[in-house]
């Protein structure tokens, strides 16, 4: 499977399909379907400092090829996570990467000085959440604020960071150029855009938030250009994804610049989606006569 | 994927699908299914209305998109299916059970009840089945080896006996599911309800089901559907 | 019909439904389906000062729930469609807006001056069609040349004019209150998101314009956010458009705030869309025991 | 809305669906085709392989996911026809009409072929048909009072004598029409092509479909499918 090495940093990923934050829990809920060990990284569930106990109401609506989610980063806290489950993912032979949020600067500080102690292999810095109120999303939408953060964080943090980005900013490229200039060492992009369901009969927002996430293959042409644009604009490596559905989406991104891909929404309608990905790409390369991946990376 | 052998309209908007698939399950658990490729994007949680080691039955009604489609598929065609999913009804060692279903929440009862007296065939089960209008969907309830209560219109959990009840299993509108809960409190029975949430996975990674209970959060499709009364109802 | 009755700045709409520019031609296409009199209102295709031949290649992707389009403007310009065309749509009993594009602003300025001696309802300027290289969205990026061409515009134009905004915006409500600010009458929003496919098989961009618009279902969570967002912003129409493809979708814009609705995409899979969305609206004004259609505008 | 009266495989991805629609149509026009409700979005251009006042017929190849699910359909569904679109071809007023047809692009010519015969009895029609792989698509042309030429695998231009050609009516890949065109320029035969181009709304409202020509760009659905090969292949 060399054809499908990537090296990400200093990381050398087995191949570039990670199973992407909030959607693949804490890398067990599908090994009845595949061993999570094929996929090339697992990004955790959002966490944050404090547990989260999520948002209420509904958290799910499904739309045209894509969904809604209001999950507001239910999650038992960095120091549950530390000590419950980051033995059981480190199990698993696959880059680990903690997708941290929070509220505000201290609490990615300390978040991210607790997973200092531990042998993780990356921190994806979750500045792009929708669904929270404070922070999370606002500390991606502007470039100074998700410098200044990137900035902080890679002060004190022994990992390298990769920095979440959101698509509801100004401009996501942008944003991407301020993280590299404050230390970024990759940058993924795009978390959800902000969307919004009414509930006709009820007449009423479906989402006690009003507004939510949306995902899925109706997003993939948007984010598929801002990784386009974004992998034009800096030199670090971006991690690409949103709405990936089969091997053939990934290598769009891939050939539009992305260094690795990640996976979310699409492991729900098939919970087989990372391990197809993995062996579709393999085959690309043998029926393509690629040594390695790379060679159509950012071809576009 | 497993081929349907039926899919029978049972009127009212009710469906019986028999499908193929031997996969062992629990009473109680749920598939996602899906009878369609890529759209709609997310796969529906259906309930097992029997399994019999050679074929695995949904009974289902036609609320939207997804249960449309399944409505309309035929004989020898495809279905998808992933599971069985979530915790199920548990073994109750009481002599007596009995079972509420309202609506479609009916569905998982059958397995359950006939599973109920497989294990234990001296077993006293009473099933109340309450649907809003007349259908041929309680007919499929009358092989069980059990009393069937069935009731058209009106709340179905005004005809329980609580007093002699046993355990409870319960399926079908929060609203009912509470009634039933609270109505037996002072014969103080065991409560089992039967959760339903909105699911994207089905495996517990997207915490979309989340339920609260008095433990604290519970995902529905992994922990549940199956709880408690007092877990959910407690506030 | 008086229930759907809609009052846009001065003119009496017979309903809130409006053929979106660019899907519609000029009002003319559709007429084996039903008579385009039941409209509301009807948005020429997009005009600029010259014709325009358009994009060359493909034009037309489609995506999950989705349809990227980079048709590039192409029109016969203002001065021939003033000569051929606009008679034929002042034929039709429904609001004429012509929608103004423009490369710069004194096309912009010239067009409008031309629109001055004919007898047409309302302008909607086009400052957010992402698929042509100088000007169009340019001017809708940024909340001063946003404001700016509005002013100008609005200086010498005797008709009332909506502005047409694009998603693809740092913050659309903000462009929308600069637009008020300016004097513009209404705002319509969304036009396209920017999007991108790639044709792996030829390893090249789809589009010889690299990216192009995103229209149709896969938007609408996004569209109605902005819609929500923009009517709370402003105090003038706002005119929602984006995926709908049902009287259920025109209803959840009304109650997001939209005095009225546009229908575009929604045309090509089904070319009685606009008469079946009025129908069901009148319907359920009924069903509801609505007197006016307005009477759920922006209650969320 | 039409029903599917057959839907018969015919190998190598082809497929001939007949429907119970009798709406008119002329030779050479198009209807947009789903047969589904929601996805994919748009609706499929697929021309008029026979119209008989009873029912209309479409030869397709299953190519992607439109053309995947039509191929899946079966006796007694629905398929809704929206239409025809396109100018068709126009009536031939030469003794002796060649028609050319690349794989799928033969399609068009059996309705073209049988009009132009019914129109005029003494017509002197030779239509030539090129496959890449066997099928039985080429036996759907048997019934034509026409000569038929079939050739699998080369290039089907090679066989056609345009000495003798008359008018030449063609339909396939473009390289293949442009080939005809260029070749039968000797001879001066008038030419015309069937050009193909992705459609949304098929009623020339999009101007997605544009081909440019000598005249200015002209709409394939609406000024088209149908052009005269000098028009296009100008450049
Ligand atoms: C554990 C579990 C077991 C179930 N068992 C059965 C059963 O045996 N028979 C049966 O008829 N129904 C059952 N349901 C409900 C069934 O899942 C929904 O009716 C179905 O998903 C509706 O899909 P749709 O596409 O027809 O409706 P749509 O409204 O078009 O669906 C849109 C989205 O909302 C979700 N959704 C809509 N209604 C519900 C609902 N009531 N519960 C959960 N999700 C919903 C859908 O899954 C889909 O994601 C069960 C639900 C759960 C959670
Ligand atoms: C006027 C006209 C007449 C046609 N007649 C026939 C016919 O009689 N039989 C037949 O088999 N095919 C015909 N085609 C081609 C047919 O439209 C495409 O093969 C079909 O649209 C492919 O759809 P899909 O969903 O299977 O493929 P996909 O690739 O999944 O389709 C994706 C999108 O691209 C469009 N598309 C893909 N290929 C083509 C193409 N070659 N031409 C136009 N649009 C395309 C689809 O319509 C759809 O919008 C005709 C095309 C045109 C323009
Ligand atoms: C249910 C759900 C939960 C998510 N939770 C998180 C999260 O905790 N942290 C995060 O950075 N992104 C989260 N995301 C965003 C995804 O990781 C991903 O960025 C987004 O869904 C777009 O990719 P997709 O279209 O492949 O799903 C979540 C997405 C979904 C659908
Ligand atoms: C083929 C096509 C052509 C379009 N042309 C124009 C145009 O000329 N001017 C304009 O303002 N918007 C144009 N649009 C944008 C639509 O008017 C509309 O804003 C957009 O498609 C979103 O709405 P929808 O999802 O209902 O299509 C075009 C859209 C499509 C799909
Ligand atoms: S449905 Fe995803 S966690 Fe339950
Ligand atoms: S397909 Fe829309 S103009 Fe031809």
């Amino acid at each position: 499977m060399s054809r499908l090495v990537t090296k990400l940093v200093d990381y050398e990923m087995k191949n570039p399909v990670i199973a992407a934050s909030g959607t693949y829990g804490y890398g067990e809920d599908y090994k009845d379907y595949y061993d999570p060990s094929v996929l090339g990284g697992i990004s955790s569930k959002g966490l944050t400092l404090n547990p989260k106990p999520g948002n209420n109401g509904i958290r799910l609506w499904e739309t045209p090829s894509g969904l809604l989610n209001s999950i507001g980063l239910e999650n038992p806290g960095v120091k549950a996570f530390v000590e419950n489950s980051i033995s059981k993912m480190k199990a698993i032979d696959s880059m680990l990467i903690v997708n941290l949020g929070g509220d505000n600067l201290e609490e990615y500080l300390e978040g991210a000085s607790i997973l200092n102690g531990y042998p993780i292999d990356f921190i994806e810095l979750n500045i792009s959440c929708p669904n929270v109120k404070a922070g999370g999303m606002a500390f991606g939408m502007q470039c100074d604020s998700a410098g200044f953060i990137t900035r902080e964080i890679k002060k004190i943090s022994k990992h390298p960071v990769m920095v979440k980005l959101s698509p509801n900013a100004p401009s996501v490229s942008d944003i991407a150029i301020s993280c590299q200039e404050n230390g970024a060492d990759a940058v993924s992009l795009v978390n959800t855009f902000q969307g919004m369901a009414i509930d006709i009969r009820n007449k009423r927002a479906v989402f006690s938030n009003m507004y939510a996430g949306l995902s899925g293959p109706a997003i993939k042409p948007i984010a598929l250009r801002m990784v386009h644009q974004t992998a034009k604009a800096v030199s670090i490596p971006v991690v690409g994804l949103g709405g990936i559905s089969s091997w053939q989406d990934a290598v769009e991104f891939i050939m539009a610049g992305a260094t690795a891909i990640q996976i979310g929404t699409g492991n729900f309608p098939n919970p087989n989606l990372g391990k197809e990905i993995v062996e579709g790409l393999e085959k690309y390369c043998e029926d393509n006569g690629l040594k390695n991946i790379s060679e159509i990376r950012g071809i576009i | 994927m497993a081929v349907i052998i039926e899919n029978k309209n049972l009127g009212d908007g009710m469906y019986l699908m028999k499908t193929d698939c031997t996969k062992k399950s629990s009473p109680g658990q749920f598939y996602m299914v899906r009878g369609w490729d890529k759209y709609p994007l997310l796969s529906r949680p259906i309930s097992i209305f029997d399994w019999d080691g050679m074929t695995t039955s949904f009974l289902y009604r036609v609320v939207g998109e997804g249960t449309e489609i399944l409505s309309k598929m035929t004989k020898g065609m495809e279905v998808v299916l992933h599971g069985p999913y979530g915790n199920g009804f548990p073994d109750i060692k009481e002599d007596t059970v009995t079972l509420i279903g309202g609506g479609i929440g009916t569905a998982p009862l059958y397995h359950t009840a006939k599973e109920l007296k497989k294990r234990d065939p001296n077993k006293n089960i009473k099933l109340y089945l309450g649907f809003e209008n007349k259908s041929d969907a309680a007919k499929e309830f009358e092989s069980l080896d059990a009393e069937v209560i069935v009731r058209y219109g009106g709340y179905i959990t005004d005809f329980v006996d609580y007093e002699n009840a046993g355990t409870i299993l319960t399926c079908g509108p929060e609203i009912m599911m509470k009634a039933a809960f609270e109505r037996s409190k002072p014969y103080e029975s065991k409560v089992y309800v039967s959760m339903e949430k909105r699911m994207a996975c089905g495996v517990g990674a997207c915490l979309g089901c989340t339920c609260k209970t008095e433990g604290g959060n519970k995902r529905t499709c992994k922990e549940g559907p199956v709880f408690e009364g007092g877990e959910v109802f407690f506030e």
